[in-house]
């Protein structure tokens, strides 16, 4: 068993484990600690599948944005609620029930299924640069979907400033 | 190099816990992580899949725009929480009812 | 012949005679309308000033006219495609003698009138119809076309109208003068459906130029009998005559003027211009209308009551000899009758009119009230009117037929007529000689049953009254129309009628009068015997008295049921066409409501029950949606898993 | 100016009422006057027209396209603004030029609402000298329907207590006619092309064209060279009885006609004068225009029809009015009685016949006019026209009585009036129908005859009830009510009897406008109507 193989199995298990935790969780900070867990792990995953620039953004993007934007917000409510976030259960059972059959479908389903094996693959793949393709095809092939990203951005900025300021109400 | 499936398992597995937790949890921020969740297992997929494939970046690209969406998502997301909070004083989702009336 | 033709033959001072003869009543007519009511006495000489003026040209136009080429004038009045109606004038001997005599007895009964209505509160318009009337009946006379006729014709039963109804505030008179004119119209309806056969056929109306047309007898028996219609109604013949008696309701002059000497006999003399038309079936019908018409008259006018109602009744009959005669072919003997009656009955009615007039001053002065025209209630008058009694017994010698009187003569005329149609003609043409012997014999019965009852005798309810004679204005028209009913002005000689009229008024024929005249003296003379021995008797028949009901029969049998067809009508419209269309209405409005109510329970119900499937689906779904999210989620992920548990498998 | 002198005639009145818009309502006197200034311009463009008019054909002619469509293959739709006066209209045109005259005169009575009353009345004026004039069937019918409209307000706010029920019941009649018209309307519209001839096919509402069989599309619904046939009859005798119908209603002709006494009874004053003097007069009009030279044949074949119901008018409007309680519901009746003449002059198709219908539409409007007005002095004085509530008037308003008297024998037909002229023509040409061709048995005249006798028993009837006998009032009147005619209603009455009078005695000026008509009339429908028949 190699090094990276073992690192691999430890970001799974990290994120399994964060995951579960994250189910029996009661707090909402807990939970967006553990989600961060969950996210660290994913990044660390995404570096051993070879996608070290996703790996990054995941970084920055969700567990240094999101993650904050989300902090804040569960700060904001407590605060004008005036109470701590304890968060209850609904259908418990059922959604558990729902939960762990859709997981056992899609076990059943990835089990029938045949996947070449990774290391005839591995080899070739760790010659490519994969932050600048990643750059070049950002700017060349994928350039229309990259500006509308932009576009939506921008708009999703506007619209939860519009939405999360005071007198919104008043001026819409 | 691990197994494909192997991420494939665990992206099952962390989609069927976000499920769980849109399902179960009685707080809007906490649907909001449960979607996220699912979300990153979809990404893992994407990346997963990718991996087997060298020479294209399609994963990874997919993969990119998906977080930049859930960027969005997630800000809209929390603003409405948050005007919703304000307007009814509560974030379970049940409470927010007023289309049912 | 042209205008420029008859100036030759007609000095332009007859023709300002002719004129003056024809506008002079037209102006008084018009002149009696505007003068103001302030001079309303004013008309009472006007009036009678200008007729006086009109009879004085028709005496020229008579004396120049006499035995001289008709005078003829014609314009066109209006003209159609290539048919022209014309206006014109046609004066031959027969009209201008009538000219003369219509004139001449309008001016005497304007004098007479000038007494008989002094004070009446409506003089103006009583002398202007009177005026009026002339001016129609001078019309008739002289017209050339039986169209212009037609005009007249009817004129002149519209100033009847107004003349019977002058004392418009008596029911009875507004009742008599609407009779008249609607009676006088059945008559015209039928003249009128001749006018239109005639125009059919003859495409003209000149009654010249009908004269000179090759005609058809069957379609001329048609149009004669239609024109025989019109006098009918005019002429009071059976069976329109009922409207002469009650037209006796108007003021008597009028009566003597309209209802005796000139109005009625417009029919006769029509009969005599358009005698040529009538083909021997016609008159066949003629004579026999005459004969029944003097016949009913005759014995209607034994029993009658009222004074003026025996006299209409007398009317009646002797124009019923006038028509008898025409319809024997002897259209002479007809007019020379007309013309001698129209002076004798003018000076009865004015007579009577005397005697009414000289009883109601009486009466007035002495308050005592009782009917004076009823002749039971009369008697003895002949000392306290010893002028009317003159005047009446002289006239109606006339009318009676006494020898060395007109009426002897015309009668005569008549009766040698007769007798020679009934030597020439069919069989039953005996039966019209002795109805008119017979009527003739009548005639002097109730005359003089007449005098006697007013003038000799006792006197009855007039025994106290203080009766004096009427004064000079009314006498002397009296006077010089009973000195008319003398044979001298007709005939030299007292026993033959073919005298200076007879001769030239149309083409005369002399029927050997000497043995008839004789004869009918005597039968006169025995009727006059009859007459004495009989004077006290009372001849009281109800039907007679009722004009052999046929009043009360034209009552019964056609005015009743026409008021109660219009009635019909009238229900018919409101009832069955108004109904008609307010049942297609409340149809209507029913198919309204019943496509309303299926709009609102099967239309709309379609809808609403729709609607109502879709709601209650809706709702059946809805309560999945509690709007609960995670619920929906929850279903979501479960119809999920059933989904790929189902590809997978 | 001479080529515009009938568009002036229709568009003075329209303009006035244009202009009444923009006055104050409040101001009675300017509307009076108004009204007043466009009828006396009126009267002056007329005394033009007849001093431009010979007698002749048509006159005055104005032709200017109006609409102008082209449809592709279904051809062009073709309607021109075309009017004319020819001897038929002129009568009726000035004819209604006067009475539209006395009418306003008539209305310094209304004193409600006085601009809308007005500004309907100006509107009516125009659209009846439209109709009168136009020459253009698309036309025609626009003036037609116009008038429907004001006549309708005028009666159902001016009008009498039961105003409601006559002027719906007016309405839906005469909406039932023109649905009729419009009818026939179309299918001669469909059929008939412009003489041309070429392509593209040109579909006019030109009414002479109409009226010229040569003009038809072969083939076509109511070509009359090749006659198709709806059960009994053609489709062109089925048209022609539609239009017998849709003008019968107006004219108006039994058993269509029940409207006419309530609309009457009800209507104010000067619309009734307006309504018996020349809304009646269209549908005679429309007939002798349109139906009978644009069906000829069908005249022939059913004009025996024809004069029947106008006899039967005659016969039974008389049996009615002598039945009738009130006296405008009486002068109504007449009127139908009247105009059933006008349908028996037309039907007979001779120059006599012709002349006297259309003389009897000018001297119906005149005496009607009268008779409306007479009745109209009494109703306002007492508001109360039954005439067992009156007796011996006679004494108590002598004036009156003498106008009602003049009214009642003119309207009777006594020789002198222009009804007596009329009625003689009328029967000549009926009873000379069947002897050059005509469709007419003579017994129609011969029975027609007996309307002379009714009239004269209802008119002397009510003349005896009303007017003769001791002066007598019943049902809450008193005498100081009655006082004899005025001044206005003097200068609206001595025009209307002088005029009768005068056409009575010298109908030549009048003859000879018509004359030439009638001759064309007849002799056409005659021979077109010959040569058609199969």
């Amino acid at each position: 068993m190699n090094a990276p193989l073992i690192l691999f199995y430890f970001f799974e298990a990290a994120a399994a484990i964060a995951a579960v935790a994250l189910l029996f969780a009661r707090s909402v900070f807990y939970g967006a600690l553990l989600v961060i867990v969950i996210l660290l792990a994913l990044a660390g995953l995404y570096v051993l599948a070879f996608a070290e620039f996703v790996a990054v953004t995941q970084i920055l993007v969700y567990a240094g944005g999101i993650l904050v934007v989300i902090i804040f917000g569960i700060m904001l409510t407590s605060r004008l609620s005036g109470k701590p976030l304890v968060v209850e259960h609904t259908l418990p059972v059922s959604g558990g029930l729902v939960g762990l059959a859709f997981f056992g479908a899609l076990v059943y389903a990835i089990a029938l299924q045949t996947f070449p094996t990774s290391e005839s693959v591995a080899k070739t793949s760790t010659t490519f640069d994969a932050t600048q393709t990643v750059g070049i095809a950002l700017m060349s092939d994928y350039v229309l979907p990259f500006e509308t990203t932009g576009i939506l951005l921008l708009m999703a900025l506007i619209g939860a400033a519009v939405m999360a300021s005071d007198n919104a109400s008043k001026k819409i | 190099m691990a197994p494909v499936h192997h991420f494939l398992y665990l992206g099952a597995f962390l989609f069927s816990t976000g499920l769980i937790v849109i399902i179960t949890k009685r707080n809007t921020i906490m649907v909001l992580l449960g979607l996220e969740l699912m979300l990153n297992a979809s990404n893992l997929n994407l990346v997963a899949f990718n991996s087997l494939h060298p020479g294209s970046l399609q994963g990874q690209m997919f993969a990119l725009f998906v977080i930049v969406v859930a960027v969005c998502e997630a800000a809209v997301g929390l603003a409405i929480v948050l005007r919703v909070y304000r307007q009814y004083r509560t974030s379970v989702p049940d409470h927010v009812n007023e289309l049912n009336q | 012949m042209t205008p420029l033709d008859t100036l030759q033959a007609h000095s332009s001072f007859f023709v300002i005679c002719l004129g003056g003869a024809l506008a002079l009543p037209l102006l008084s007519f018009l002149l009696c309308f505007y003068v103001s009511e302030k001079y309303s006495w004013a008309t009472s000489v006007l009036a009678p000033f200008l007729m006086m003026a009109s009879t004085v040209c028709a005496a020229v136009v008579l004396y120049q006219a006499w035995n001289h080429p008709a005078f003829t004038w014609q314009r066109v009045w209006f003209s159609i495609a290539d048919h022209t109606f014309t206006a014109g004038i046609h004066v031959n001997n027969a009209s201008a003698l009538m000219l003369f005599v219509v004139t001449g007895v309008s001016f005497l009964v304007h004098v007479y009138s000038i007494g008989y209505m002094a004070g009446d509160t409506a003089l103006r318009r009583y002398f202007a119809m009177l005026g009026f009337f002339t001016f129609s009946m001078l019309g008739i006379v002289v017209s050339d076309n039986l169209l212009l006729i037609f005009v007249f014709w009817e004129l002149v039963g519209f100033s009847s109208y107004m003349l019977i109804g002058h004392w418009n505030e008596s029911p009875a008179a507004a009742e008599a003068s609407k009779r008249a004119f609607i009676i006088n119209r059945v008559g015209d309806a039928g003249f009128l459906i001749g006018l239109m056969l005639v125009w059919t056929h003859g495409h003209t109306f000149n009654i010249e130029a009908l004269r000179a047309l090759p005609l058809d007898p069957a379609w001329m028996t048609a149009a004669s009998l239609c024109i025989f219609c019109g006098v009918v109604g005019k002429s009071a013949q059976f069976p329109l005559f009922t409207w002469l008696p009650d037209a006796m309701e108007g003021p008597t002059p009028v009566s003597a003027l309209i209802h005796a000497a000139t109005m009625v006999t417009a029919g006769v003399f029509l009969l005599g211009r358009a005698h040529f038309l009538f083909t021997p079936a016609a008159l066949n019908v003629v004579a026999i209308t005459g004969a029944i018409t003097a016949l009913l008259g005759a014995f209607a006018a034994l029993s009658q009551h009222d004074i003026k109602k025996v006299l209409a009744y007398s009317t009646m009959s002797q124009l019923g000899l006038m028509v008898a005669a025409m319809g024997a072919g002897a259209p002479e003997a007809a007019l020379l009758h007309l013309f001698t009656h129209a002076f004798f009955k003018a000076c009865l009615f004015l007579s009577a009119g005397s005697i009414i007039h000289a009883l109601h001053q009486a009466q007035h002065q002495s308050h005592v009230n009782f009917d004076v025209q009823d002749i039971r209630l009369l008697g003895g008058l002949r000392k306290k009117l010893p002028f009317t009694f003159i005047m009446f017994v002289v006239s109606g010698s006339a009318l009676a037929g006494l020898p060395l009187f007109s009426g002897f003569l015309s009668k005569d005329a008549i009766l040698a007529a007769l007798v020679h149609w009934s030597n020439t003609g069919d069989a039953w043409h005996w039966v019209v000689l002795l109805v008119v012997a017979l009527v003739s014999f009548v005639t002097v019965l109730y005359t003089f049953r007449l005098v006697w009852t007013i003038f000799n005798g006792e006197e009855k309810s007039t025994a106290s009254l203080v009766v004096s004679e009427p004064p000079v204005v009314m006498r002397a028209p009296m006077a010089v129309l009973a000195l008319a009913s003398v044979w001298i002005w007709f005939s030299w000689n007292p026993f033959s009628f073919s005298g200076w009229i007879y001769n030239h008024i149309g083409a005369a024929k002399d029927f050997h009068g000497g043995f008839v005249s004789m004869a009918s003296a005597a039968w006169v003379l025995l009727a006059l015997a009859v007459a004495y021995a009989s004077r006290g008797r009372k001849l009281d028949s109800r039907l007679l008295a009722q004009g052999f009901y046929v009043d009360l029969f034209s009552r019964k049998a056609i005015e009743q049921p026409t008021l109660q067809l219009a009635d019909l009508t009238h229900r018919a419209d409101k009832k069955w066409i108004d109904g008609f269309l307010h049942a297609t209405a409340y149809a209507q409005v029913i198919v309204a409501n019943l496509t309303g109510w299926f709009d609102r329970a099967i239309v709309d119900g379609f809808v609403d029950g729709a609607a109502g499937l879709a709601k209650s689906i809706g709702s059946f779904t809805r309560s999945f949606q509690g709007g609960k999210i995670q619920l929906y989620i929850f279903w979501a992920a479960f119809a999920i898993i059933i989904f790929i548990i189902w590809t997978l498998l | 100016m001479q080529p515009y002198l009938i568009s002036l005639l229709i568009f003075i009145p329209l303009l006035a009422a244009f202009l009444g818009l923009f006055l104050p309502a409040t101001s009675t006197t300017s509307f009076r006057t108004l009204a007043l200034t466009a009828n006396v311009l009126q009267v002056i463009v007329l005394v033009v027209m007849l001093s431009h008019f010979h007698p002749g054909g048509l006159q005055l002619v104005e032709l200017k396209p109006w609409i102008t469509l082209n449809m592709g293959s279904w051809g062009v739709l073709k309607a021109s603004y075309f009017v004319g006066v020819d001897g038929l209209s002129l009568p009726l045109v000035a004819l209604a030029v006067f009475v539209l005259l006395v009418a306003t005169v008539s209305s310094w009575k209304i004193t409600e609402n006085v601009k809308g009353y007005f500004i309907l009345l100006l509107i009516l004026n125009g659209a009846i000298i439209g109709s009168f004039t136009a020459l253009d069937f698309l036309l025609f019918y626009l003036f037609f329907e116009f008038m429907l409209l004001p006549m309708f307000f005028l009666i159902a706010i001016w009008g009498g207590p039961r105003r409601e029920y006559a002027s719906i019941k007016f309405f839906l009649y005469t909406l039932l006619g023109s649905v009729l018209i419009l009818i026939v309307l179309i299918a001669l519209y469909v059929s008939v092309q412009e003489p041309s001839g070429s392509a593209p096919l040109v579909h006019s509402f030109n009414l002479l064209h109409m009226a010229d069989a040569s003009n038809f599309i072969p083939h076509a619904l109511l070509d009359p060279h090749h006659i198709s046939k709806l059960g009994p009859l053609s489709f062109r005798a089925w048209a022609f009885l539609l239009l017998v119908i849709g003008f019968g209603i107006k004219l108006p002709m039994v058993p269509l006609h029940t409207w006419l006494p309530d609309a009457h009874v009800e209507a104010p004053t000067p619309i009734s004068v307006i309504l018996a003097a020349l809304l009646l007069k269209i549908g005679g009009y429309g007939l002798a225009r349109i139906a009978f030279p644009i069906f000829p044949e069908a005249a022939i074949d059913l004009g025996w029809f024809v004069g029947l119901l106008g006899v039967i008018s005659i016969i039974y409007g008389g049996l009615n009015a002598m039945a009738s309680k009130d006296l405008k519901r009486l002068i109504a009746y007449s009127s139908v009685s009247h105009m059933g003449f006008v349908l028996l002059g037309l039907s007979s198709l001779t120059a006599e016949g012709t002349a006297g219908a259309v003389y009897q539409m000018f001297s119906h409007g005149l005496i009607s006019a009268m008779l409306f007005l007479l009745a109209g002095v009494l109703s306002d004085r007492t508001a109360n026209r039954t005439i067992a509530h009156y007796s011996g008037l006679a004494t108590k308003m002598p004036t009156y009585t003498a106008f009602v008297l003049i009214a009642f024998f003119a309207s009777l037909g006594l020789p002198g009036f222009s009804g007596f002229i009329a009625e003689v023509m009328i029967f000549l040409g009926a009873f000379k129908s069947s002897s050059v061709g005509g469709p007419l048995h003579e017994s129609l005249a011969i029975i027609a005859t007996s309307g002379l006798v009714i009239g004269a028993a209802y008119y002397l009837w009510t003349m005896q009830r009303m007017f003769f006998g001791v002066f007598n009032l019943k049902g809450q009147m008193s005498p100081e009510q009655l006082p004899d005619l005025n001044r206005r209603e003097y200068i609206m009455l001595v025009p209307l009897a002088v005029a009768v009078l005068v056409f009575g005695i010298f109908p030549q000026p009048v003859l000879s406008i018509i004359d030439p008509y009638a001759q064309h009339f007849a002799e056409f429908v005659l021979r077109s109507g010959k040569s058609i028949t199969p």
